[in-house]
């Protein structure tokens, strides 16, 4: 039994941290097809993958809630209106476009050397220094490690933190998210009536050219 | 607290006997996964030949009766043999990549939202504390694989159907997460195994009926869910006996039995939702097992959940059996019925019922002095779990400390088991 | 602190505290859902869109203006609270913006019930777009935080979009508006990019924490080999290149000529005027968070900022001459104007780039005025001037509007003979067309000769800032010239034989509301007072 | 296999934003570059996630990465309407093909 055990070990141990692998793995490969794909379709197939891999990195993060917003809302919704969108202004079977090799190399090279700029910068800090001030996790509020966050989260969008507050006592209270919820409702409302005005055929002939 | 016959209490039972981390969660998993795309896999095959059952029964007919004994039990598994050795065909005209790859979307999207469903008490994959939204989520992602597949076909009659199926589908999202929100918000919690739980002893616990409104979303529910799935009476978009079948008319052989695969476990998948939502879950609707005594051994737990499973899977198939029912009973919609009946009615009707759920417990207040009926409010619950005596206060972000946690612990079937 | 505590302190914070300060951008909301209400029930023929609009800004402009005058009356202590648990500030300097936003809407309002641009069928869309647009832009000017920075920025951006392909039957407004939100979201997303990073780095996302961690941070972090301190620089960068889109600064301008000659000139004076106020108002927050918490001492992030903002200020002379050389060429009179607006934000930002430069250079020993004043004179400098733009900017493209409504034409070459069909018009066109030059006595000229002084100052901290100052004048003499070509097609130009006729009566509607904004451009630069004291006052509260 | 930490998910981010940044650059159809829009917010997203998870950030940066989502939803739905509009004109949404407005 024990010889069975130290000989899995390896292959679990690389399911074990692989499935986070392969979600990073898959975001970067999907997000690259992306740029590299010349059938406007075939970018949104590959953004899907990009956008559906970083949800499962969420999860991987805790953000239970977030990684689900993200596939309903993001992929579910937001992409689907993308895909409408390049079917209805498809103007052929299978668009392609071209981009030119010198374009093609000066844009490569552009994007890595930013992405060199980024990596050596961002990517190399040191950020244990900053992580040192943790949050404190409130009594009875579940850490972010626990991956429970969805209560937190509403609370925090009604405008209380008791993850912040919750046995502390504070001066000046945590930073409550009710007003952006609610204006963001109101941009929303607005955005729609502003979409729908666009996307309406329209009703008349355009008036005698200015 | 019960052993559990899930990931987590799998992985918790192998960390007591000195396996490492990375054995027992991937175990598991490995278990789990095996489990569930089996159910996904066999389902179907009972479902097809039930829908041949019922569709003859109601046309005054028998249905399959040859293959595999009287009653044709056979018939489907004749069926899949058959199309695995259909020619894997790929129209010229198709753009093939994303032709052969649009049924595994829509395959991953219908298996996925499974591993959110609990199946008894605690029996799940992932016990997910976002488990009803991240079914949800999952299943919405089916309607790009039909929005893929009706057009990277490169037949008209295939992009047709595919656009009218994604406009039908994305629609009817809206009021099914609405009337699925109901009971949540009854519930105070999205934890499918928690809703569950809540609807333990009488049938009068069950959350259809805790009050009107909750008894309408479910009707609504059920109707939206059967339209979210594609089934008749709204299926206008494949109906293979007016139209060609759809987004799927040039699929054939494997790729469009996976198809069809989704589409059933799909109707599975909303049925399941409906009987954890509304119909009690696993709970038989009478304290039976909890009067027997059952509970008081670990073999009994163990019994006790598995009658749960079973009534769990019966719940649901009967839902399903509605939905066939449905299907040979009414005449189809036209596609602009189909919207303004999702769009006119049935998203006012849902966006009602959720103002009247959040209202209800202010109007109990004002008649009786209290938020609801019978049980916790659910302020008091957040209250109680908010109090620092419940819990232990964790250590902020101590590495491992999550390993150190006794198994059991609520959350511990959650992603977190196989992190770091 | 128990739950059911916490509970009561956020309903009293939120009821009592947060929302009537916020009262006038309810109205705005309100006055958003009444528009909806209106058209869903049918009252259009009795109620027209543009009255609830105009009924909204007004309810608005009402509160912010008591608020005003609260702060005249109190005393300094309480000049600025958060609202919303520090979401939002409220300051002088907000309800300053607030009251300038909500004018300016009303007078946007008017001016599109004079030329009809929306017709009545589509009125309550446009409306609502400009009423949400002006949400943006007042949330833009009083944000606290980085979530409502982009928000805001969203807000005010999206909107604006849509307004600038309202026009959606003509090829040049949808064209321009798609355009526009290309590169408005691409601006928008390295924003965002910018701010994830910028909240990481300093674990804080509230602009006031923010100022603090900075400080942390700077000790913590000295040397540019140290890639937090890349980062952050990064980071800071991708912010402003989000701002320097919405206030169209070169290299990011060229959506604002294109957007300005597709959509109708009501929206371009829109866009031109109220986006750059609430771009501005957001750079000074932001810019100030960068600065750190008052009274402290830090050599290294002193640095830091006296590079930004001489940095900015060569964006700003950059922008200032590349605005005044490309109007140059332009046949219309909305591309024309759009190249001009370039060449303004270039003018105002210099005036936030001196103040980084006062607040973060050396103290000279022989200092006439202290930082804190010389860095008042900076803002006091930028609000007078965007008081002057206001009303010059708004009376060029109404009279634009006013025109085309009677020849059906944008371009300049069509503007000959003007003065002698519509002397009033041309007069007044004149009289913005001289502001904006920066002519004596005009309020473009003291608008411009505050912020010209306050570089002067700003020189003594670093020398830099007399280059910027000389280029800001070299630039108001190149600005004469294509200025005075429109005013010579307008005055001494004839029209052909085909063109149109202009009847337009100073005595109608129009002609005063022509006259109700032109007048003040010349006020301003003669009674100088009365706004000047405002702004100090407003300027006073942020230092 | 190491586990993965703060720096390789930030990586991943910073993947995104670059693709995102060249895809913005490189494509000429509008719906392209509203895609490479996409990307970089959700390099930005994967951000905060992370560093809501790894730093003193906290459970703000998941609030924040929840309204990004949202907004981006809104400014998809205007962007797309617009392209429709420009496509109803042009029938075509080739960016470059918009040419009517220069000088």
């Amino acid at each position: 039994m024990e010889i069975v055990k130290s000989a899995l070990e390896p292959l679990f141990s690389l399911i074990h941290a692989g499935s986070v692998w392969a979600f990073v793995l898959a975001t970067i490969g999907a997000a690259v097809a992306v740029v590299l794909s010349q059938n406007v379709v075939r970018m949104a197939f590959w953004l899907i993958i990009a956008l559906g891999s970083t949800a499962g990195l969420f999860f991987a993060l805790d953000a239970d809630f977030l990684g689900a917003a993200q596939l309903l809302v993001y992929v579910g919704g937001t992409l689907v209106l993308l895909v409408f969108g390049v079917m209805l202004t498809a103007s052929g079977p299978f668009m392609q476009m071209k981009t030119s090799p010198g374009e093609g190399v000066l844009a490569g090279f552009i994007g890595f050397s930013l992405l060199g700029l980024l990596a050596t910068s961002v990517c190399t800090v040191a950020w244990d220094p900053h992580g040192a001030v943790a949050p404190i996790a409130a009594a009875g509020y579940n850490p972010a490690e626990e991956g429970n966050t969805t209560r937190a989260l509403g609370m925090s969008l009604l405008g209380l933190r008791p993850d912040k507050d919750l046995g502390q006592e504070n001066a000046r209270p945590g930073t409550g998210y009710l007003l952006p919820f609610e204006v963001a409702s109101v941009h929303l409302l607005v955005v729609l009536v502003g979409a729908a005005y666009l996307a309406r055929a329209k009703r008349r002939q355009a008036p005698p050219a200015l | 607290m019960t052993p559990l016959f899930a990931a987590g209490s799998i992985a918790g039972f192998l960390k007591e006997h000195d396996f490492s981390d990375a054995w027992s969660s991937g175990l598991a998993a490995i278990v789990h996964a095996f489990l569930i795309i089996n159910f996904f896999a066999v389902a179907p095959l009972i479902y097809i030949w039930l829908e041949r059952k019922v569709a003859g029964r109601i046309q005054d007919r028998l249905g399959p009766t040859r293959v595999g004994g009287k009653f044709g039990w056979l018939q489907t598994l004749a069926d899949g043999v058959k199309l695995i050795q259909k020619e894997d065909l790929c129209p010229e005209s198709a753009d093939s990549m994303l032709f052969r790859m649009a049924p595994y979307l829509v395959f991953v999207a219908s298996f996925g939202a499974f591993i959110a469903l609990p199946w008894s008490d605690g029996w799940v994959a992932q016990n997910l504390d976002v488990g009803l939204f991240f079914m949800l989520a999952v299943m919405s992602l089916e309607v790009i694989g039909v929005i893929l597949a009706g057009y990277s076909s490169g037949s008209k009659w295939s992009l047709f159907g595919g656009m009218r199926e994604a406009a039908q589908v994305v629609s009817y999202e809206i009021p099914m997460a609405i009337c699925a929100l109901v009971p949540v918000v009854v519930a105070g919690t999205l934890n499918m195994v928690d809703i569950g739980r809540m609807q333990a002893g009488w049938l009068t616990n069950w959350l259809v009926l805790h009050d009107p409104f909750t008894f309408l979303a479910f009707w609504v529910y059920f109707t939206v869910a059967t339209a979210s799935v594609k089934r008749a009476p709204f299926d206008l978009a494949e109906a293979e006996s007016e139209l060609v079948a759809g987004f799927h008319t040039e699929y054939s052989g494997i790729r469009w039995s996976y198809f069809f695969m989704a589409e059933y476990g799909s109707m599975f998948a909303v049925s399941a939702i409906a009987t954890v939502l509304f119909l009690g879950g696993w709970h038989l609707g009478v304290p039976l097992l909890e009067e027997s005594g059952l509970y008081q051994t670990a073999g009994g737990v163990f019994i006790a959940h598995l009658i749960g499973l079973g009534v769990f899977i019966f719940k649901g198939c009967a839902l399903v059996f509605v939905q066939m029912w449905v299907r040979w009973t009414l005449p189809r919609l036209r596609i602009d019925q189909v919207m303004t009946s999702c769009l006119k009615y049935l998203l006012p009707i849902s966006c009602f019922l959720l103002l009247g759920i959040a209202s209800w417990p202010l109007a109990i207040h004002c008649l009786k002095g209290r938020t609801v009926l019978f049980g916790e409010p659910l302020g008091e619950k957040v209250y109680r779990t908010s109090q620092p005596t419940i819990r232990p206060v964790q250590s902020a972000r101590q590495p491992g400390a999550m390993h150190e946690k006794k198994i059991g612990e609520r959350g511990e079937g959650s992603l977190s088991s196989w992190r770091s | 602190m128990k739950f059911s505590e916490l509970l009561s302190k956020l309903v009293a914070d939120t009821c009592d505290v947060s929302l009537p300060l916020f009262g006038p951008e309810l109205c705005i909301i309100g006055a958003i859902v009444g528009l909806l209400l209106v058209r869903l029930c049918n009252f259009e023929r009795v109620l027209p869109a543009s009255f609830v609009a105009l009924a909204g800004a007004g309810a608005g402009l009402g509160i912010s203006l008591l608020q005003f005058r609260q702060f005249g009356d109190a005393v300094a202590e309480q000049a600025s609270t958060p609202l919303f648990t520090g979401l939002l500030m409220y300051d002088p300097f907000t309800v300053f913006f607030r009251v300038f936003l909500l004018l300016f809407l009303l007078f946007v309002v008017y001016l599109t019930i004079l030329s009809g641009i929306p017709d009545k069928e589509d009125g309550p869309d446009f409306y609502v777009l400009l009423l949400g647009a002006t949400l943006g832009m007042m949330l833009m000017a009083s944000a606290n935080h980085l979530l409502m920075v982009f928000l805001a920025v969203e807000m005010t951006s999206v909107p604006s979009y849509a307004m600038v392909g309202f026009l959606k039957g003509r090829k040049l407004s949808s064209e321009a508006s798609l355009k526009y939100v290309v590169y408005g979201a691409g601006a928008a997303g390295v924003m965002l990019y910018g701010i994830s990073l910028l909240a990481g780095l300093l674990g804080a996302a509230n602009l006031t924490d923010m100022a603090h961690a900075l400080l942390r941070f700077s000790e913590m972090h000295t040397e540019f080999s140290d890639p937090a301190v890349r980062a952050l620089v990064l980071a800071v960068l991708m912010v402003l290149v989000g701002l320097a889109f919405k206030l169209s600064l070169v290299p990011f301008h060229f959506w604002c000529p294109d957007a300005f000659e597709g959509a109708a000139a009501e929206v371009g004076g829109f866009l031109s005027v109220a986006s750059k106020a609430g771009a501005f108002g957001l750079l000074v927050r932001v810019c100030l968070a960068l600065v750190g918490p008052p009274d402290h001492e830090s050599t290294s992030l002193a640095t830091v900022n006296l590079y930004l903002g001489v940095g900015l200020g060569i964006i700003a002379a950059v922008t200032a001459t590349f605005g005044n050389l490309a109007a140059y060429s332009q046949k219309n009179m909305k591309r024309l104007l759009a190249y001009s607006t370039i060449a303004h934000a270039g003018y105002m930002l210099m005036a936030v780039a001196a103040m980084m430069v006062v607040l973060n250079g050396s103290e000279p020993p022989d200092a006439v005025v202290s930082r804190a004043e010389a860095a008042r004179d900076c803002i006091e400098g930028l609000l007078y001037y965007l008081v002057v733009y206001f009303f010059m900017n708004l009376g060029a493209f109404a009279i634009v509007a006013l025109i085309r409504n009677k020849i059906f034409s944008e371009d300049i070459a069509d503007y000959a003979g003007l003065a002698r069909q519509a002397p009033g018009l041309a007069v007044c066109m004149l009289l913005c067309l001289f502001s904006l030059v920066g002519l004596p006595p005009f309020g473009g000229f003291f608008g411009k000769f505050v912020i010209f002084a306050s570089l002067y100052n700003a020189g003594f901290y670093h020398a830099s800032m007399w280059v910027v100052l000389a280029i800001g004048g070299l630039n108001t003499v190149f600005s004469l010239v294509y200025y005075i070509r429109v005013l010579k097609v307008m005055f001494i130009g004839s029209a052909t034989d085909d063109a149109r006729t202009i009847d337009f009566s100073m005595a109608s509607n129009a002609g005063r509301y022509v006259l109700l904004v032109s007048v003040p451009v010349l006020l301003l630069g003669v009674l100088v007072n009365p706004v000047s004291q405002i702004a100090r006052q407003v300027a006073k509260q942020l230092f | 296999m190491p586990a993965v930490e703060l720096d390789v998910y930030l990586f991943v981010a910073a993947v995104l934003f670059v693709c995102g940044a060249v895809c913005m650059a490189t494509k000429r159809n509008a719906i392209g570059v509203l895609m490479g829009v996409e990307l970089v917010l959700n390099g930005a997203n994967l951000n905060f996630v992370a560093f809501a998870r790894y730093t003193a950030l906290g459970l703000d940066g998941q609030v924040i990465a929840l309204f990004v989502i949202v907004l981006a939803a809104a400014e998809a739905a205007v962007a797309l309407a617009i392209a429709l509009s420009f496509y109803n004109n042009h029938l075509t949404i080739d960016v470059d093909r918009g040419n009517e407005l220069h000088g």
